[in-house]
């Protein structure tokens, strides 16, 4: 077998999902037998520190990149640089715009649409709505927006009452919640970005009636949407797993079974508890043992080959 | 006379520990060399702009905590020009509004007489919001020669450019300032205001030309960023606590009155290299935060005690 | 005597909250005039030097400059006008070596080295960091820094409290020798001595207003102290009741060879219960550190210190404190909380041990403090903050401290430092009390005058060392100098 | 001798202020409130209805529930700051206590989980304390680079129990989401902590040795205070309050996050400067810094319930907290 050393490169730390792209990767990285070396550089930055990164993981040697790009355009210059150097570039989560880079991403602007049609379907067509986004500034949070108002646009008797950025943190969004809920201004529904079940919480514990409530596929949101008494709401899948993907899909193209196109988009799944059907999908992918912050959806059909046990390791080749 | 002694004694120590570093990251990876150097110095650069404009307000006895937002504003002011007027007027402009915006600090500071770190901790925040008012999202694009001056090491052959052009702007800055009654003023008033303020130097004045000099070096941190990545960004990069450590690393003491911007600029470098050095070895990436922090604050304390410093509270 | 008249401040009001600093002063001088400004601790003359040269804006009053009215806004403006003043507290930049702090205020360099020579100061050079400088020297660079900006009016603000008995002849000798060119000075000072030998004229301050106008004439002390203090004080000597204590054979403190790098190399002599021993020296001749090493800050690199026949290893002051050693530094900078209150400053030690870190006994600290302020004639009116205080009531919260807790051994570095006569003779028969009790009392003065007042003997040290032991009975100005300047050693060797 | 004059009123209402800067403090807050009503006609009323005539939530509840662990915070920063230091590993401690509480409580039980979540923000204290007080590190590097450590410890702990599940503590539960007579639970803790501080920094010689090494260590030292003691102490202190705060806001967000309290940093360094607090030591005051936290959680509302371009909440955020603070100033003379 090859020997191939893998760079990984990502710019946020501490939040669940990034973290379960990072185990993906190792999980996959270990099962792929090409693999002998993960170098992974995981911490909170800007664009310019992932282009540090980036030169840094170049200087090593690597044989393949796989990142998550903080921007699509602001890497180019190591990217294109990697490229030239016969360095694999596959870009996951997002796209960037570098020129021969492979990209797996979450169709971040599906992802938002998916459910946003999902709600304003729900609330029937008419209504107020919540709409709590990530970060305000980073392109994440921009493509979901560009999803959401693509949905808003469909649905003219839908209005947004209150739009507010959470900070994709937990603490922010559940009081920014309960102030929501003071006010006594009525709504009728709730579009998160990924900090839902807090979301949930704010409602039970304020004494609230609750109104459909649209999240990702964390642990614990799925967890709800099958306990919560009287909760209806959406889990978009959002597959953290992606990054495992993403090392598969370089092992392949090191190994010259590069795929046709260059931009493969893993597209987002909707699972509602609406219905008899979508409970069943929903009771079959929760996992109440998982982070909460986790995604539920911890492999990629057809892309990764690890275990439920070696994700949850979190091991990579080399690490004992 | 000691006092002298000690300032470079320190800057000394951390000039050699930077070679011991580089030497390390030779070792570890044999083939690093010019284009390593290269990289480090361009992913230093906007460390070292906003270090410096950190260290020039420290030494007046105040602290910056809007570095990284006006260096957002900047960037993405940049970015915005650049798509619609040439990239000279355009950098111009962006250096005016970094020392307005310097000078608005200081001038809040004076005029409020609310202490430094907490209008600058407020002035975060508008700037912030100022930079998301400007860009609501990364775009717009930077002129192309920009994006490839600090690229490669043509200028001088084997000087990595971004190098270059860190150190002529921070010298065509600072020097003349510092040699200058100004400069001596900014020292006076970090030192001891009172006595400042006795020897006849306009204490209030002195402040605000400081923090409009690091207003100055946050707007050539804001170009650097818009040139390594070629775009702008709204949001406040890992400028501040990163520059508020090479600051204190680098021998100038919080409070004001001691220390030089050599020191912190090497520090800055130290970081830097550090970080490539854990990455050539593969460290697991949890384990290189704990080993940054480690390694900040054991460079202090190994300092203070070789040194002595702070004997005099 | 009667050149043109340079300064006129006249119906200067200041008040700082509800502390009225100056109510109604003021002051004239005239060209080779030199006037004494006058008045107890707390009357008001820092505040007063302060407004005529721009430090402070008054709250009324006028300032005319060679008749004209002036608005001083600043020091720097002050300057330019002519009036250049040594305030109190240095006011050099620490961090600044000697010639930033020179083009800090435009001064010209030669004329001020040749005023740093002429004043005393040998080694000094142009690079020296002023934070690593001695208090005394710093003086004496305001002073000449002052003078190399040859100025029409200098205001000297107890410049000589700090300075040693051979650097205070010096600064007396240029200021006679710049008055009789035409300058005009303006001289703060508590101490008589130098006032007659050096003024014209005097005018005295009582709690912030100018109360009289004196010519200098033999005599005129127990006027000028009337005017001061609105009451009759007798300076004689005699009401200091001096009774030697019951020394025994052993001693509470034992100084044996102890060496302190740079400047100590061998000092020995004993410190008996119920005595005041003096200590006498010329600036920098070792006498600082010995004190810092028999307080706990520095070990010494020889010789031994023993109290009461154990030997001290102090490590740190509160090794010294324990064992029943304390200490009043010479600069109050160093030993005051200056943003805390008076009674925050003096209960200080009480909580120093890990024991007393639970809940205050506040009754008892209230006492305790009263009592210290009383005895110490504290004026409290901006006790809130210590800083608020004028020089001298900060000195006597300095010692305070100790009185409240009470003391074995007390090392009292110049304690008399910018304080008044009154106060001045509330200490010596305080020092007396303490000694009468038992206590031992180690004291470095820079007024020889105060040795035979206060001390039962006096140790003289010159170069680091001990040159001889003069019984406080003999020990005269003249006897005491001649010892200082290391004249018995060589004398005694030869 | 007798010097002090009586004033006219007016100057001794302003004395009376600058004696008690709390008040004005207290006085804005009254006036964001004011405001906040005007924005949102009922918010403040406690009991109100929304479409379905129900009673929809406790507005001032839930302001005192969200306020109570960033005034904790804001003590940590209060403390350190009487001596001229800083603690800016709070935060993270905050994190790491609640992440380590939720997860172990699982694994061993809610009694060694609490502990051992305390006994974390007490070990980070210590090391803080020693390097501050016996290294003599300056304490924002020093706790800048502990919290730095914390975070990569805590990166490495939690890969070892994603599959652990977590656990929230019932009795954090009650304390971080119930309510007793429409108030938070959270004031049985808050209360006596609050009052525990209050003592400590106006009634007990460690109080005083806080500010006395704030204002001069020489002069303390001289005084026989051995300045490291007290560093060690007060920074294990911090780290105690600190893990504490981060149990009670694991009991309000009941979510374990790698970032939970993160986010209070910052405000907790606000609350205390907007309270009077002065970063250069010797002067500070609790009272100060719990009105600066409710004035900050006022604010955050006001600006969540207002609909402008997040740039401009931001913007106007900074300059409220800029504004407060200058007339704050301006009316107690203080800097
Ligand atoms: N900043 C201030 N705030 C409050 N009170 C002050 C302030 N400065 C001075 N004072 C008060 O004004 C009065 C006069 O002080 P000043 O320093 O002028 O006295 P002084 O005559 O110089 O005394 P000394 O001989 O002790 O130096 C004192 O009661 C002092 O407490
Ligand atoms: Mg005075
Ligand atoms: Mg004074």
């Amino acid at each position: 077998a090859a020997e191939y050393t893998i760079g990984v490169s990502n710019t946020v730390q501490g939040n669940g999902w990034r973290e379960e792209m990072i185990c993906a990767m190792r999980a996959q990285a270990l099962v792929e037998e090409d693999v002998t070396n993960l170098i992974v550089a995981h911490r909170n930055t800007d664009s310019a520190g992932q282009l540090e990164d980036l030169n840094n993981l170049i200087e090593a040697g690597v044989d393949a990149i796989v990142l998550n790009p903080s921007n699509p355009d602001a890497l180019n210059s190591a990217l294109e640089m990697a490229m030239a150097k016969g360095i694999v570039v596959v870009a996951v989560d997002a796209g960037v715009s570098a020129e021969g880079a492979y990209i797996l991403s979450n169709n971040q602007e599906e992802y938002a649409y998916l459910g946003a049609k999902w709600l304003f379907e729900q609330v029937g067509g008419k209504g107020d709505i919540v709409y709590m986004r990530g970060i305000a500034g980073v392109s994440a949070d921009t493509d979901r927006d560009n999803g959401f108002k693509r949905a808003l646009a469909e649905y003219p008797g839908i209005k947004v009452v209150h739009e507010v950025f959470t900070g994709w943190q937990q603490d922010q969004g559940k009081q920014q919640m309960f102030d929501f809920l003071a006010t006594g201004i009525p709504f009728d529904g709730v579009w998160t970005s990924g900090i839902d079940n807090v979301i949930v919480d704010a409602f039970v514990e304020s004494g609230a009636p609750l109104v459909p409530i649209v999240g990702a596929d964390n642990a614990g949101f799925v967890q709800y949407l099958t306990e919560v008494d009287g909760l209806t709401g959406a889990a978009v899948t959002n597959p953290g797993s992606v990054g495992g993907a993403g090392i598969a899909l370089a092992v392949d193209v090191l190994n010259g079974k590069a795929p046709g196109s260059k931009t493969v988009l893993v597209d987002p799944v909707l699972w509602e508890n609406a219905s008899e059907e979508g409970r069943a999908t929903i009771m079959a992918a929760q996992n109440p043992n998982l982070d909460p912050e986790w995604p539920v959806s911890v492999t990629v059909p057809g892309w990764t080959d690890y275990t439920m046990e070696q994700i949850i390791a979190c091991k990579g080749p080399g690490d004992s | 006379m000691s006092g002298i002694i000690r300032k470079n004694a320190w800057v000394a120590g951390l000039l050699a520990l930077l070679v011991v570093l580089l030497v390390a990251t030779r070792m570890i990876q044999p083939g690093f060399g010019v284009s390593g150097l290269e990289s480090i110095a361009r992913a230093a650069l906007p460390f070292v702009f906003a270090t410096t404009g950190m260290a020039v307000v420290v030494i007046v006895g105040g602290i910056d905590l809007s570095v990284a937002s006006m260096m957002a504003v900047c960037a993405v002011t940049a970015a915005v020009l650049m798509e619609r007027m040439a990239g000279v007027p355009a950098i111009l402009i962006v250096l005016a509004l970094g020392l307005a915006m310097g000078v608005i600090n200081g001038g809040l500071i004076v005029a409020t007489r609310v202490p430094d770190i907490v209008v600058t901790l407020a002035m975060l925040f508008v700037w912030e919001g100022v930079a998301l008012l400007i860009l609501e999202s990364p775009g717009g694009s930077t002129a192309d020669w920009l994006q490839k001056s600090i690229r490669g090491s043509f200028l001088i052959p084997g000087l990595p450019n971004a190098l270059v052009i860190a150190t002529v702007c921070i010298a065509v800055v600072w020097l003349p300032i510092r040699r200058a009654r100004l400069g001596i003023a900014i020292y006076a008033t970090g030192s001891d205001e009172r006595a400042a303020f006795r020897s006849g130097v306009a204490v209030g004045r002195t402040r605000i030309a400081a923090y409009g000099i690091c207003g100055l070096f946050s707007a050539f941190g804001g170009l650097s960023l818009a040139a390594l990545t070629g775009i702008g960004e709204p949001v406040p990069g890992p400028y501040l606590l990163a520059s508020v450590a090479a600051v204190v690393l680098g021998g100038v003491v919080l409070g004001g009155g001691r220390g030089g911007l050599l020191g912190p600029i090497i520090a800055v470098f130290i970081l830097r290299i550090v970080r490539t050095i854990l990455t050539l070895l593969a460290v697991d990436p949890n384990v290189t935060t704990i080993i940054e922090g480690t390694i900040m604050v054991g460079v202090v304390m190994l300092g203070t005690a070789a040194t002595m410093r702070g004997a005099r509270t | 005597m009667s050149g043109t008249q340079l300064l006129d401040a006249t119906g200067i009001a200041k008040s700082f909250g509800a502390v009225r600093a100056l109510t109604e002063a003021s002051l004239h001088v005239s060209e080779g005039e030199i006037v004494a400004l006058m008045g107890a601790n707390g009357a008001g003359k820092s505040t007063f030097v302060k407004i005529i040269t721009g430090a402070l804006r008054p709250d009324s009053g006028t300032v005319l400059i060679r008749g004209r009215e002036a608005r001083v806004g600043s020091p720097a403006q002050a300057r330019r006008s002519g009036l250049v003043p040594v305030y109190q507290e240095p006011s050099l930049i620490p961090d600044l070596d000697v010639a930033d702090n020179l083009r800090l205020t435009d001064t010209p360099v030669e004329p001020f080295r040749r005023w740093v020579e002429e004043l005393g100061i040998r080694r000094l050079a142009l690079s020296d960091m002023i934070g690593d400088l001695p208090l005394a020297t710093l003086r004496i660079l305001d002073l000449a820094r002052a003078l190399a900006s040859a100025p029409d009016v200098l205001l000297l603000d107890e410049m000589t409290a700090a300075l040693p008995t051979d650097l205070v002849e010096r600064v007396l000798k240029v200021m006679r020798q710049k008055a009789d060119e035409g300058m005009g000075v303006i001289y703060v000072s508590h101490r008589f001595g130098e006032i007659s030998e050096l003024c014209d004229r005097a005018t005295v301050l009582r709690d912030g207003m100018s109360v009289g106008d004196l010519k200098i004439e033999p005599g005129v002390e127990d006027r000028a102290v009337e005017l001061m203090l609105g009451q009759k004080l007798d300076l004689a000597a005699r009401d200091i009741h001096k009774t030697r204590g019951t020394t025994g054979d052993r001693p509470r403190m034992r100084v044996k060879g102890v060496a302190i790098a740079p400047k100590v190399s061998d000092i020995s002599f004993d410190l008996f219960p119920g005595e005041v021993l003096g200590v006498v020296a010329l600036e920098g001749q070792g006498q600082d550190e010995l004190f810092e090493c028999m307080a706990g800050f520095m070990p010494p690199r020889a010789g031994s210190i023993e109290v009461n026949g154990v030997a001290a290893d102090f490590r740190h002051p509160a090794d010294a404190i324990a064992a029943g050693v304390k200490f009043v530094p010479g600069d109050r900078a160093d030993a005051l909380l200056a943003q805390r209150s008076v009674r925050e400053n003096i209960a200080l030690p009480f909580s120093a041990r890990i024991r007393a870190w639970g809940g205050l006994k506040l009754r008892h600290e209230r006492a305790r403090v009263a009592h210290a302020i009383a005895r110490l004639q504290i004026d409290t009116r901006a006790q809130g903050e210590v800083q608020r205080l004028s020089g001298g009531n900060q000195q006597k919260v300095t010692i305070g401290r100790w009185l409240a807790t009470g003391v074995d051994t007390l090392l009292l570095f110049d304690p008399t430092r910018g304080i008044d006569v009154r106060t001045k003779r509330q200490i010596y028969p305080l020092v007396r009390e303490l000694a009468e009790q038992g206590a031992s009392v180690l004291f470095y003065t820079s007024e020889l005058e105060e040795i035979p007042l206060a001390c039962d003997r006096a140790v003289v040290i010159f170069n680091g060392r001990v040159v001889d032991i003069i019984d406080a009975e003999v020990a005269d100005e003249q006897t005491l100098l001649r010892a200082a300047y290391g004249l018995v050693a060589q004398e005694g060797a030869a | 001798m007798s010097m002090v004059v009586t004033d006219p009123p007016l100057v001794r209402f302003g004395r009376f202020l600058r004696d008690n800067p709390v008040i004005p403090l207290v006085v804005f807050l009254f006036v964001l409130v004011a405001v906040l009503e005007i924005m949102r006609p009922g918010i403040v009323t406690p009991f109100r209805a929304g479409r379905d005539g129900v009673i929809s939530t406790f507005w001032l509840g839930n302001l005192i529930k969200f306020a109570i662990p960033l005034a904790m915070l804001a003590a940590c920063q209060v403390l350190t700051m009487l001596t001229a230091g800083i603690d800016l590993s709070a935060g993270i401690v905050a994190t790491v206590a609640a992440f380590v509480c939720a997860t172990l409580s699982s694994i061993w039980g809610v009694g060694p989980a609490v502990a051992t979540a305390l006994l974390a923000g007490l070990v980070v204290g210590v090391v803080n304390g020693i390097g501050v007080g016996l290294v003599r590190v300056h304490p924002l590097i020093m706790t800048l680079g502990t919290g730095l450590i914390a975070t990569g410890v805590l990166q490495v702990y939690q890969r070892l129990v994603i599959n652990a599940g977590s656990e929230i503590p019932g009795f954090l539960t009650w304390l971080g989401t119930g309510r007793t007579l429409a108030m938070p639970n959270g004031l049985f803790l808050f209360v006596p902590f609050a009052l525990f501080i209050f003592w400590l920094m106006r009634f007990t010689g460690f109080g005083r040795l806080l500010f006395a090494l704030g204002s001069n260590e020489n002069a303390a030292k001289l005084s026989g205070v051995r300045a490291w003691q007290v560093y060690v102490a007060l920074y294990a202190l911090s780290g105690v309050i600190a893990a504490l705060a981060g149990l009670l806001y694991l009991g309000i967000i009941r979510q374990t996050s790698l970032s939970l309290a993160n986010p209070l940093m910052l405000p907790s360094v606000a609350a205390a400067v907007i309270g009077g607090t002065s970063i250069f030591g010797g002067r500070g005051s609790y009272a100060g810094a719990i009105v600066g936290a409710l004035i900050i959680r006022v604010l955050d509302t006001m600006l969540t319930l207002m609909q402008m371009p997040e740039g401009a909440r931001t913007v106007l955020f900074g300059l409220i907290i800029l504004a407060v603070t200058a007339i704050y100033v301006r009316i107690t003379g203080s800097r």
